[in-house]
């Protein structure tokens, strides 16, 4: 048929992808979770917004979870070591204050929408080259970038929200988004090859 | 004399020559160096050449085992740019003494006379040239014309290679001779050691040293500045078992679905040198 | 009278909206009720049963399979709210002692009311001494029977009906308004109320909202008294952690051999087998209420067997090894009335640890026989925003220690006390400052208690083994202890 | 065969295994339904293997079987250098062809098998293959050949995976730290009831059958107690911090 | 005699920013306020300690001044007790009024009838803004110590309460342990309190404001009956706990009764 | 030194220390004198009171054949069991193998002692059934009484009932001759063991049934594979021996002949 198989470079770069969105979305639930009692404490009005946020995570963690259990991706083995490093972020976050954990949704949300971006653009132009090629793109394909299109939307309204709960007013503001982009930054790098 | 630019150029060493001209500079050297032809060997491994030669061949393992002989005239081996006979006193001692065939037969071919000439001095005396297990053959390895179509068991060339102007030529002509079935395999030095400290120092070693000692045995200084430049001008191992690949080889322990080759030799000793391996489909 | 809501537009607003009419919930509402401070608030009760049937216990002779033995401080509660005198007095059943032995190596503890009084360690120390002049003196009873009870059977059905009883009357007598009472009625859901339309009107967003047929109403203070999945804690969205028991607790009601007259000084007993504890706790007459948890085959089969036979494995149960047991639980096994009476004169008290002045079981009372699976939850915390949470949506505990209901009257009379508190001191009873008193007192010592029961429950599930003899040896100490006896007495009374 | 060649071949030439192992993608990444999985050998190599297997019941796992494979396949004898593992060749080739036709050897009607119970029958299953094809007397020659210097990391990956291939053919979705442990604990299970075979005795394997069933019920058990632990102290861990935060601890 | 020229106003301009600062945070649980949240119960307490003094007919409601309400803790706690008429909360802050005000909105029982009103204004400015002048009970709870001169400022709140009024309120004396806790703990170490809430030099000592009570014929100062103190200390874990003769460590409460 | 009264018929109660001395004191006479069955019988009972034959009865309560043996608690004597009808039975079933197995070593049912110092009567019964059916156990495992057969079937009865009397008794090995010990441990030994751990409780058969049920069928039914037979082998060893003798002797006879 016109449908051509993935090259085994396409494949081993669509493992590492998956694997470091699974571990990103783990983390993202565990940030959230760790959040939420201090957070609802202080501002019982922020109930809501963190549940809706929490849910969607929720959503994109179990789209991932099917994926890699469907493609037979090996999951990260630092899993035991994020889900700790994203609850302390979390809690901590939570401890500081509204403003210091809605800075650090924003910093992890700008880091995991920078990466899904990246990944979307990849496979466009995977698809872009294979039609070029007028060969047929596989339904798979086409099936996980219109989900990752719609994750990545789904992330960057977090961004919005947190911002509009001025997330920029927490005091130690650069120190703080920096820390936790560059440790965003160095968790995928290592989920990649780990 | 230098190559006028419209005739086809090829590399001589570090020079470039007409390529009319390279066979007979290529002879010239071997001519020269004939005689001591095992002592720059040495040289150029350390010693460690015999070793690889008696790896390679073991590994190779010619010979039938009678038990399981269905084919009783053994097999027929064509030792390419074997001048010396090396290999074929190897290959022919491993099938007799290993696997008890006493019918496997060698044929010597080496485009240099002299180094010929070597050869049969050293096989008059052995019980092969009596039993008429050993022939020998002057001839260029890009034509084998005295040698029909698929009617060699295995081709080995051993450190000669690296000399021939056209290897994919040679590696055609090869496909060409042997069965289906059939094994080409050769033995070559290796332009770079996988470690790259080591091969700085292999280097230092065999662009200083080995012209001073050619010049100190030998009185030759030429040829063996020669020889250290021929194999810094050959292909890298993945290279070359590309070319094999080329040729119609199969390449042994290539998976199927890598397009890139991967495997299909053997460095030896940190990559001095490398054993290529292909054989040629049914 | 029941007030029509107000329409869906604006939300009818009151201060305490409960949710579920059980004991607790019934119990909380009664004591704002019996509170000066917070008798004027305006309460509403909703709940999913029909609440006005249960309120008369028929027949004399058929009593529920739901009862709990409440403490006497939950019995204090329930005086104090004026609630324990509307109960049928002639239906519950005190009992002054209580009897606990391991059903594998045989050793027993005998708890009553002697030990609770203050007792010195001397004395203590002098029990040691078996046989001691000293110890004899004072197993005489002198106790009066009102402070000797260790705790009091009643049927939930009972305590319900005397609690709105009490809601009933109270409203008659004063002019007050009177509880909104919704039974029958089903929460459809309850969500935060709409955004304030302007800078100056009433802002209910943070208030939650609950809708139900009867329309639509705003609660100061949400209270869920509405069982182990309590859809308000669910709105609240406050987690609760725990494990299930592979396990389930069969109640019944039982006949016993010989009536005891109301005066008699009555005994509860608990033998902790290896799949679990079964205790025969005491109804007047010749009644007696079963708890045995065990594991869900066994329940199953229990359920199948007839009344002979089952009146045979309890019997069973208490008097035989473990291994005759769970073998006349096997479901090969069959007519175990027949394999009861071969193996008790086989089995010597002496090394089952039978207490001496053991009742017979000689029936069931038809259609009680019952089982529910039993699990361990403990909510993250008991209040949020305009939220409370007491009973079992706080809590569900492993029955062992017969403390699931009396924990859920202690939330209600804390919660009250709190509100009370509250409302003296002026504050806005669905606020954090006056909550938040209530969920420090409350869950501290409910964690404690689930903890030990949830202990006790993995310590006497160990069939054989350095457990056995580790539990057992602590136990034979702690009989001859006194006063660490009187302490967990106190402990397991709950006095305050 | 004497020590000093084979010392020699180790000075000589460096094992092809121990290049970097983390970096060589041991197995087809990506598994797509869309396209047939590439065969593992190729066809030239498959003809030779596969008329060699034929005699290991008779010669073991040696180079005279593949000798006498490659002459059946029309090759030469010489053609065995095809395979630079040599006799090992053989082993992996059992190995993966098992492997592979794993999931066509047995269908689940699917519904009421639990996944313990899947794997346990696709376990019994794969053993029972080492005996249906006669090779079961002579697997103490293969496991040799496995534990040899060079022929580890091959036979750890084939091991590792088709302890993956028997995870998801019964089914199991699970992709935490339970992905690794259950394939660890599956691996080793499946290498002791093989060796464990090699020894049976008994009538189509039953003492086997019970050897797989003590172990599976032991990881139960402790996977169980491990499982309780964590749990417990997970709880005991959230009910401090719940202690905490009821006594208005701002955590 | 009410002062005839217009009383230097008794705003301290500093004081108001710093507090508009404070006043997002001023109903977080666990916010800046905290302390202020978990004392309001004890005021409520010397409350009715000092009116309980004579017996009142229970039916006849009490009006309430709060001055320098704030967020309006108290005045919102008093607006909802049963015997409570109205209450007048004022503070010079906008800020603060308007957090005030907006929390009042969440609590339909304080928008009723007139129980609860905030003011924008000094003491000194009441009479232009609230129709109510006279007041039975007028609270001064942590404001004193942000006041320069205390004194004018207390005769100015005396001239609004009724005879037979009480004048009740808070605050810190001037004392090391009141430097080491509410300075140098609270605001330095713990941050519990922002920095510069309080200056301890205008920390007031209870006996200086018994002779101030002494000085005005109008309040009956004998003990017990006309003068009431209270001493409380801030236990963390079990929050302020009343401690006989404290009053003269660090927080105390003050009472006076104006003689009619 | 008032014993407390006999709980069955012949049942001597014994006190703690007692119960040690009986243990120790019968220990030493059956090693010094093996013939002294009483002594052997006594030391069995005083070593399996604490765990071990409750455990045993344990398992008879959790098998239903064991539970209704435990019911009926039928005697295995000459009077119940008439060895002519055995002896009639077809040959291979258990009753006849018995039967011969009685015969051949002379030994009538009766030989064996009551129990008497296990206090509860349940657990006395045990101990006597087990003693009245050890001689059925040889008869399905064909292993004879001399010493060598004795100790396979104490191995196998240790691992099947766990009691430690069988375990003590396994002491005799030393008694062994060297080929006979190398044999029972290389063949006897492992074969006691594995069988008697996968077997099913012995002690659960219900011999007085069984009598008619042929032998490899029982024997299959309780998972115990039949031992190399004994008697054979020793057969074989003893002709071989005879055969050398007789050949070096005919050797020297000849050799004498001749003169070499």
């Amino acid at each position: 048929t016109r449908r051509q198989p993935l090259s085994a470079a396409q494949k081993l770069y669509l493992d590492k992808a998956l694997r470091v969105n699974q571990a990103g979305e783990l983390a993202a639930t565990l940030i959230y979770t760790a959040q939420t009692p201090p957070l609802t404490k202080a501002h019982p009005h922020l109930r809501p917004l963190m549940q809706h946020m929490y849910d969607q995570e929720a959503g994109h963690f179990k789209t991932f979870n099917a994926l890699l259990a469907k493609h037979r991706i090996r999951p990260t083995a630092m899993y035991p070591l994020w889900q700790a490093a994203a609850t302390v972020l979390g809690w901590t976050t939570g401890a500081m204050g509204r403003e210091a954990a809605m800075a650090c949704t924003e910093a992890v949300e700008t880091e995991i929408g920078e990466h899904y971006n990246g990944q979307v653009r990849e496979l466009l132009a995977w698809m872009a080259d294979m039609e070029r090629k007028g060969e047929e793109v596989g339904e798979e394909l086409r099936l996980l970038v219109g989900e990752m299109r719609r994750i990545r939307d789904e992330e960057l309204e977090h961004l919005d929200h947190a911002v509009q709960n001025d997330a920029k007013a927490a005091n130690p503001y650069e120190l703080l988004t920096g820390v936790i982009r560059t440790g965003c930054r160095g968790a995928i790098w290592v989920s990649e090859k780990v | 004399q230098h190559a006028r630019q419209d005739e086809k150029t090829t590399h001589f060493g570090f020079d470039t020559v007409a390529e009319n001209l390279k066979a007979s500079r290529v002879a010239a050297v071997f001519s020269s160096v004939a005689s001591n032809y095992d002592t720059m060997n040495d040289l150029m491994s350390l010693g460690i050449h015999r070793l690889w030669k008696d790896h390679f061949v073991r590994s190779l393992n010619p010979g039938i085992r009678p038990t399981t002989s269905a084919q009783p005239q053994g097999q027929r081996i064509l030792d390419i740019a074997g001048g010396t006979g090396d290999i074929a006193f190897r290959m022919l001692d491993h099938a007799t003494n290993i696997n008890r065939d006493t019918q496997t037969s060698v044929i010597v071919s080496d485009i240099n006379p002299e180094m010929l000439g070597e050869g049969r001095k050293r096989f008059s005396t052995s019980p092969y040239q009596a039993a008429g297990r050993v022939s020998f053959m002057e001839a260029n390895a890009e034509q084998l014309d005295q040698v029909e179509s698929n009617s060699i068991d295995l081709y080995t060339v051993a450190f000669g290679i690296r000399n021939f102007t056209h290897k994919q030529k040679a590696l055609e002509e090869a496909f060409r001779v042997l069965k289906p079935g059939g094994v080409f395999a050769c033995l070559e030095f290796a332009p770079n050691l996988n470690n790259p400290v080591m091969n700085a120092v292999y280097k230092r070693w065999s662009f200083g040293a080995i012209p001073l000692i050619g010049q100190i045995v030998a009185a030759d200084r030429d040829s063996y500045q020669y020889l250290v430049e021929s194999i810094e001008k050959f292909p890298s191992q993945q290279e070359f078992a590309g070319m094999i690949r080329d040729a119609g080889f199969l390449l042994p322990g290539q998976r199927p679905e890598d397009e890139v080759v991967k495997a299909g030799w053997e460095d030896l000793t940190m990559g001095i040198a490398a054993i290529h391996k292909g054989v040629k489909p049914a | 009278s029941s007030a029509t809501a107000a329409p869906a537009g604006k939300p009818d607003i009151y201060d305490v909206v409960c949710v579920g009419g059980g004991p607790a919930g019934l119990s909380f509402v009664s004591a704002l009720q019996s509170h000066p401070a917070t008798r004027a608030l305006k309460v509403a009760l909703i709940d999913s049963q029909d609440l006005t049937t249960s309120r008369t216990a028929n027949d004399a002779e058929k009593y529920s399979n739901r009862c709990s033995s409440l403490t006497p401080s939950s019995l204090r509660f329930l005086e104090g709210i004026g609630a324990w005198e509307k109960a049928r007095e002639e239906r519950t059943q005190a009992y002054h002692a209580m009897d606990v032995w391991d059903g594998v190596s045989g050793s027993k503890i005998h708890f009553d009311m002697v030990d609770k009084q203050s007792h010195g360690v001397l004395d203590s120390i002098a029990e040691m001494v078996p046989g001691s002049r000293f110890q004899a003196s004072r197993r005489k009873y002198e106790t009066s029977a009102e402070d000797g009870v260790v705790a009091t059977m009643c049927e939930n059905s009972n305590l319900t009906a005397a609690l709105l009883q009490r809601l009933k009357d109270f409203g008659a007598g004063e002019q007050l308004a009177q509880v909104q009472m919704w039974d029958k009625t089903k929460v459809d859901s309850i969500d935060l109320g709409p955004e304030a339309v302007d800078e100056k009107s009433l802002d209910l967003s943070q208030w939650p909202i609950v809708t139900t047929q009867h329309g639509q109403i705003a609660a100061r203070l949400l209270v869920g008294a509405d069982g182990a999945n309590s859809p308000v804690r669910q709105f609240a969205g406050i987690p609760s952690h725990g494990w299930d028991y592979n396990q389930h607790g069969l109640v019944a009601t039982l006949h016993l051999d010989h009536p005891f007259t109301a005066s008699e000084l009555r005994t509860a007993y608990q033998r902790f087998l290896p799949t679990g504890p079964i205790a025969l706790l005491p109804l007047p007459d010749n009644k007696a209420s079963l708890v045995w948890s065990t594991n869900p085959q066994h329940a199953a089969r229990l359920k199948q067997l007839s009344p002979s036979d089952f009146t045979a494995t309890v019997n069973a149960a208490f008097r035989l090894m473990p291994v005759d047991i769970n073998y006349m639980l096997t479901p090969s096994a069959s007519n175990q009335a027949e394999e009861f009476a071969w193996r008790e004169p086989a089995t010597p008290a002496s090394s089952t640890g039978l207490p001496s002045p053991f009742p017979r079981i000689t029936g069931v009372q038809e259609g009680t026989v019952a089982s529910f699976p039993l699990r361990m939850r403990h909510a993250d915390t008991y209040t949020g925003h305009r939220l409370a949470l007491i009973g079992d949506a706080a809590h569900t505990i492993h029955p062992l220690a017969g403390q699931g209901l009396n924990l859920g009257l202690a939330d209600a009379e804390a919660l009250a006390t709190q509100l009370a508190y509250g409302m003296e001191h002026g504050m806005d009873i669905g606020s954090c400052w006056c909550l938040d008193g209530y969920n420090s007192e409350r869950w501290a010592a409910n964690n404690a208690m689930i903890g030990v029961v949830d202990k006790l429950k993995k310590v006497y599930s160990a069939g054989s083994g350095p457990v056995v003899w580790g539990r057992s040896l602590g136990l034979e100490v702690i009989d001859r202890l006194g006063a660490v006896k009187g302490a967990f007495m106190g402990a397991a009374a709950g006095t305050r | 065969m004497s020590l000093t060649p084979m010392a020699l071949r180790s000075v000589l030439r460096t094992p092809t295994g121990l290049r970097p192992l983390l970096l060589q993608a041991p197995r087809a990444l990506y598994h797509s339904y869309e396209h047939a999985q590439p065969p593992p050998y190729r066809e030239a190599e498959s003809a030779i293997l596969s008329s060699a297997f034929t005699y290991v019941p008779t010669h073991g796992f040696t180079q005279e079987a593949l000798t006498l494979g490659a002459k059946d396949a029309g090759y030469l004898d010489i053609s065995t250098n095809l395979f630079p593992k040599g006799a090992f060749e053989l082993v992996k080739y059992h190995l993966t062809t098992q492997r592979l036709g794993l999931k066509d050897r047995i269908q689940f009607p699917d519904g009421q098998m639990g996944v313990g119970r899947k794997v346990r029958s696709l376990v019994l299953e794969r053993l029972r293959a080492n005996a249906d094809t006669g090779v079961i007397n002579r697997w103490q020659e293969a496991l040799a050949l496995m534990s040899l210097a060079e022929n580890i990391p091959a036979s750890l990956r084939e091991l590792s995976a088709l302890s993956d291939e028997i995870w998801f053919l019964s089914g199991d979705i699970s992709v935490d730290t339970s992905w690794y442990t259950k394939r660890a604990s599956l691996s080793a299970i499946y290498a002791a009831t093989e060796v464990y075979q090699t020894t049976d005795k008994s009538t189509d394997f039953k003492d086997t059958e019970q050897f797989l069933d003590r172990r599976l019920e032991e990881l139960r058990v402790m996977g169980g107690a491990v499982g309780n632990t964590l749990e417990w102290v997970g709880f005991q861990g959230g009910a401090l911090v719940n202690l905490l935060r009821s006594k208005g601890v701002r955590i | 005699p009410a002062s005839a020229s217009h009383p230097q106003s008794s705003v301290n301009h500093a004081e108001v920013s710093h507090f508009n600062t404070l006043a997002s945070a001023w109903w977080d649980p666990h916010g800046s306020s905290r302390l202020l949240h978990l004392m309001n119960p004890l005021r409520h307490q010397f409350i009715r300690r000092c009116t309980n003094q004579e017996v009142r007919d229970p039916a006849q409601k009490l009006d309430y001044l709060d001055i320098g309400c704030g967020g309006g803790i108290f005045a919102e706690s008093a607006a909802r007790l049963p015997n409570v008429a109205t209450v007048t909360a004022i503070d010079p802050t906008p800020e603060v009024i308007a957090v005030a005000r907006r929390h009042q909105r969440t609590d339909p029982l304080l928008l009723e009838g007139d129980r609860l009103t905030y003011l924008q204004t000094s003491i000194e400015d009441l009479a232009q803004h609230s129709p109510k002048q006279q007041f039975d009970i007028i609270s001064l709870f942590e404001v004193i110590e942000h006041i320069q001169q205390p004194a004018p400022f207390l005769t100015s709140c005396l001239q609004h309460l009724k005879p037979g009024g009480w004048l009740i309120g808070s605050t810190i004396a001037r004392t090391p342990i009141s430097w080491f806790t509410t300075k140098f703990v609270a605001e330095d170490i713990l941050r519990m309190v922002p920095r510069g809430t309080h200056d301890w030099n205008q920390y007031i000592q209870p006996q200086e404001l018994r002779d101030w009570a002494r000085g005005q014929q109008e309040l009956s100062t004998s003990d017990g009956l006309g003068w009431q103190v209270m001493g409380v200390v801030y236990v963390p874990g079990l929050g302020w706990k009343e401690v006989a003769g404290s009053e003269s460590w660090c927080n105390y409460f003050f009472g006076v009764k104006k003689l009619g | 030194l008032n014993r407390p009264p006999p709980n069955y018929a012949g049942h001597v109660p014994l006190t703690l220390v007692e119960r040690g001395a009986l243990a120790l004191g019968s220990a030493f006479g059956s090693l010094r004198n093996p013939h002294r069955h009483d002594l052997i019988a006594a030391l069995g009972e005083a070593t399996a009171k604490p765990y071990f034959v409750s455990r045993l009865r344990r398992a008879m309560l959790e098998n239903p054949t064991g539970r209704r043996i435990l019911k009926d608690q039928p005697r295995i004597s000459s009077q119940t069991m008439s060895l002519e009808k055995l002896r009639q039975l077809p040959d291979n079933t258990v009753g006849r193998a018995y039967a011969a197995w009685l015969d051949r070593e002379g030994v009538t049912p009766d030989t064996r002692d009551a129990v008497k110092y296990i206090d509860d009567p349940e657990e006395a019964y045990v101990m006597q059934r087990y003693r009245e059916t050890h001689d059925f156990t040889h008869a399905i495992t064909g292993l004879p009484v001399i010493i060598e057969g004795e100790l396979a079937i104490k191995a196998f009865e240790f691992a099947n009932t766990v009691l430690p009397m069988t375990a003590l008794s396994l002491v005799a090995v030393v008694r062994l001759k060297p080929i006979e010990r190398k044999r029972f441990f290389e063949t006897y030994l492992p074969w006691a063991l594995s069988n008697g751990l996968k077997a099913e409780e012995v002690v659960n058969v219900y011999w007085e049934e069984e009598l008619a049920t042929d032998v490899d069928v029982l024997r299959r039914r309780l998972g115990i594979e039949k031992p190399p037979d004994l008697r054979e082998i020793r057969q074989v060893l003893k002709d071989q021996k005879k055969a050398e003798k007789a050949a070096r002797e005919a050797r020297e006879r000849l050799g004498a002949a001749t003169g070499v």
